[in-house]
């Protein structure tokens, strides 16, 4: 099983639409514990996002436009979301081969470098009710499953999903959040919300095309 | 209900209000890409020069105080929301007159995230940088535990105090190493009685009833401390300066800075009142107030509330401090 | 609903605050018997001085205003509610350095009353007193009719400009002219989006509801223009510029002094907005902005508005406003 | 018939309880189209006349007791009523023999020395929606009324009270209610109000000490 670089590019519009819908929810939700922004913050990266993927061309390589959706992320001023998921395509793009398809295995390790890359800058672990509850889970399901790209894709979901309602037991303990402690608990993490649908958009955006 | 502010597109706020600012303020600052908020002053200093960063929506705060004998250069992100390191690490690279850099930030997650990599990219240019960051809010954590501890509105008086002594030519180590000091020590608390609304979302955030307040409340009303009725003035402040000299410790015979931040709807007579309940209260405990900020400093768009904000005070702060300074929203 | 202010007792408001006031700037003013808040540089002037008269509640109106090259005294009543006429009459025997004393008053009732009352003490005791009266709120009456003219927020830059003129050894006769001719080259619109409460009786004035906005709205809330739904910050000032530039008249090739003046709750930010609009407004008429001031300078306690003053600016005012000044709330 | 030192120190005690007790309800009118102050400055002024007269001894005279009353209305900062009323004092004062006690004629020439003192720096006529819809029925009334003290002094209260329940019916012309205009028809001036209470408070400290 190979992925290209079309796949590829798919599933991360499908991630991009897939947050971009969810835009009020994720700024309703953080202006209880937060500051009111991460669906404003969030669809201004996936926007980026999706403008890098629309003008990249079919020459470019998974590496080169996992590279140059970070370095468009990086430019947009947006609160604690924009510099971690920058680092997130960084390490995404630093998992990724120079070419223009990957298989299985790259496709895994690819993942695994992103979260390993962004738990360096994040240093949030699963139930400290942050981003990370949805994509570690995610990331270990997609180290766990095999079958095809699609099923892959949607175990992977499921565990994203997972997690992110998971947090809805925690109390914060990085970000905003934080500083509401124990009250925050009852209410599930913005950032744990915005990464599941990403996730869950990469999988519908795979389906879309096929 | 509709949103009640006077703002034309959500997604322009930032870019609209740093061209009011230039319009209005030419004198004192540029605005140049990236939101970098520029002193005219800077190209002739030779000295280090001190640069910052932070989200908008907290007006005057940041760019307000750039200018002569404060900041160099501030870099605006959005609303509530960091700029993104590119920006901040040209903005360093601009302000590098030779002498080096002093970069300030306040602890918040995106502050701080942006703050690390732009560091990051600093060491790899081979830019002199020294970074310090501001976590004086005492709701949240002990001051051993200071890292989760968010900096508010006591950066301000520190960018005057640092800028003094890198205009009398000291080296960055010196600056940095008092700018540290500085932060070390001093304290704030906030108090909040009614939230604020984001002025791109129209969302509202926390929400504290008709009778309560809620002191410990941070720079978009996250929470934190104690939720209670509503208390005059004397009793709030003898509750949150009590706290305040607690931690910083102060002793009988020290002297104190104290600010009094309005956040928004708090009107400047509450803040005088406030003011000098929180004199008398020093005084009652022998404490003399040697230098003062009453006013609308770091704001949080229209919470009504305010940051009490004391710092012990040495001859080198007071002298630093007693010199001029010139900026959209300070001068001396 | 329980009024969310930090006070301690309504009937000592203005005291309390004036003594805090006078802590905090004690380099700048001292406050006398009587709340008279005089400018440290008084005792040295050999000039025509300045007196002004008004309630409290609008700080940093009027006595954030007091200091070098602007108020020399600014004599404050209770909230809202003009000093008594035996105090004004203190203050300006107080003020008379020999070369007599120039009394600004803001069109307002009990001001008004105060004001005549005062200049009669004056006269009888053979001051030589000359009293000019600002009334430029276009919201109520045609410039034909300037008695029923309001005086809000534009007599702040006069304060600065007719002390400029009285530092040049100006006689009173030419700095009161001065001081008249500026306030017929100028006018002011008010625009209210949210009310604010009495911080002594707790009663809030007016009621705005949830969608609209108000134009014309006085000092203290009371009404006159037309209440429409809440527009965007571009069209509201097209509304309220476009009436300022007919009242005064303004035509293409003038110069133009703009104020934005935040009346409490609404935004730095928002004001830098509202200023640049009408910066782009005026350029559209071929009208140029030469200066400008942008904050809150005349607040009505939390009330969320601005208010929009615009003058026709020449070389002699221009000249005199770009002159040192150092008070509380204004710096140059 | 001769109105006593005693008998005017009573009226003027039974003006000022009288105004008091009405403090909440003038401040509720005044926050309507003024700024919600009348109560509190009306309180003050009737503090002070209070005082003014507790002070004042058996020795004075009329008209010094109003001079007295006059000047220490004068200290007290507080928007339009404070020169209105000193003014009004004043020319009481100016009207009032220089003596203990008062004929009925001197009485009635004391008010309209009083009502026409404070028209001259008032300019407000009947209809204006000012306080001189309620003083100046009442001085007519006043004038126009024979019989004991007491009982002309309830003529002049009903005048008083008639007057200032007109004000209803017109648009402000003065003071900060004028901006509102046609708007402020259909709620009584505060000012009106407190000048009824005040006359009705007249008439009943007369009855109080009979
Ligand atoms: N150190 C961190 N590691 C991982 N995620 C974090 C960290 N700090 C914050 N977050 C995530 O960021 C989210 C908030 O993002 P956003 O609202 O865009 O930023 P801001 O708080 O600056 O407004 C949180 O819900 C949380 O998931
Ligand atoms: N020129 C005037 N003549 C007579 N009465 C007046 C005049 N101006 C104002 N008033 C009265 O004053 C009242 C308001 O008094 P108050 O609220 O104490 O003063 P302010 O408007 O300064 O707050 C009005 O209701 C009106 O009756
Ligand atoms: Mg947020
Ligand atoms: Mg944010
Ligand atoms: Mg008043
Ligand atoms: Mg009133």
């Amino acid at each position: 099983m190979t992925v290209t670089l079309r796949q590829m590019k798919n599933m991360l519009l499908g991630g991009a639409a897939s947050v971009i819908a969810a835009r009020d929810e994720l700024t309703d939700i953080d202006s209880r514990f937060g500051d009111a922004d991460h669906g404003i913050t969030m669809e201004k990266i996936m926007k980026a996002l999706g403008k890098a993927v629309d003008d990249s061309g079919e020459e470019c390589t998974i590496r080169g436009l996992l590279n140059t959706i970070s370095m468009a992320v990086m430019t947009i001023n947006g609160g604690s979301a924009v510099p971690l998921w920058t680092t997130l395509f960084d390490g995404l793009a630093e998992g990724a081969p120079d070419r223009a398809d990957m298989s299985e295995e790259e496709f895994r390790a690819m993942f695994r470098s992103g979260y390993e890359t962004l738990f360096e800058i994040s240093k949030a672990k699963k139930g400290d009710k942050t981003m990370m509850d949805a994509l570690e889970p995610a990331v270990d399901a997609l180290g766990a499953t095999t079958g095809c790209l699609a099923d892959m894709m949607k175990a992977t979901a499921r565990a994203a999903e997972a997690g992110a309602g998971e947090t809805v037991n925690f109390a914060a303990r990085f970000g905003r959040a934080k500083n509401y402690g124990e009250r925050s608990i009852g209410t599930p993490d913005a950032g744990a919300m915005s990464m599941k649908y990403f996730i869950q958009g990469l999988s519908e955006g795979l389906d879309r095309d096929q | 209900m509709k949103m009640k502010k006077f703002l034309n597109d959500p997604n322009t706020l930032t870019a609209e209000m740093l061209e009011g600012l230039a319009l209005a303020h030419g004198d004192i600052v540029d605005v140049l890409p990236g939101n970098l908020v520029v002193s005219r002053t800077l190209k002739d200093a030779d000295r280090v020069t001190i640069v910052t960063l932070g989200g908008t929506g907290h007006e005057p705060a940041l760019s307000g105080f750039v200018g002569d004998g404060m900041l160099d250069i501030a870099v605006a992100g959005d609303v509530f929301a960091a700029p993104n390191p590119q920006n901040c690490f040209e903005a360093i690279k601009l302000a590098d007159r030779g002498r080096g850099v002093l970069f300030l930030v306040l602890n918040h997650a995106g502050d701080m995230l942006t703050g690390n990599m732009t560091m990051k990219m600093c060491k790899q240019a081979g830019l002199n940088v020294r970074k310090v960051v501001t976590q004086e809010d005492i709701s949240n954590a002990p001051r051993s535990n200071a890292d989760d501890r968010r900096g508010l509105a006591g950066a301000v008086p520190l960018y005057h105090i640092a800028a003094a002594a890198a205009k009398e030519g000291r080296s960055l180590d010196e600056v940095a190493d008092l700018a540290q000091r500085y932060a070390d020590s001093m304290a704030t608390i906030a108090v909040a009685v009614r939230c604020a609304t984001h002025p791109a979302s129209g969302a509202s955030f926390g929400d504290l009833g008709d009778e309560d307040m809620e002191i410990g409340m941070g720079q978009h009303g996250e929470g934190g401390g104690g939720r209670q009725p509503m208390k005059t003035a004397r009793e709030t402040i003898a509750i949150m300066a009590n706290a305040l000299v607690k931690d910083i410790p102060l002793r009988k015979g020290d002297r104190a800075f104290v600010m009094v931040n309005g956040s928004g709807a708090t009107t400047l007579m509450e803040q005088f009142i406030l003011y000098k309940d929180c004199v008398r209260y020093l005084e009652g405990l022998g404490i003399e107030v040697a230098a003062n900020m009453v006013g609308e400093i770091l704001t949080v768009q229209e919470q009504a509330g305010f940051q009490l904000n004391i710092a012990r005070w040495n001859d080198e702060f007071l002298r630093l401090w007693n010199t001029p300074a010139r900026t959209i929203a300070f001068s001396k």
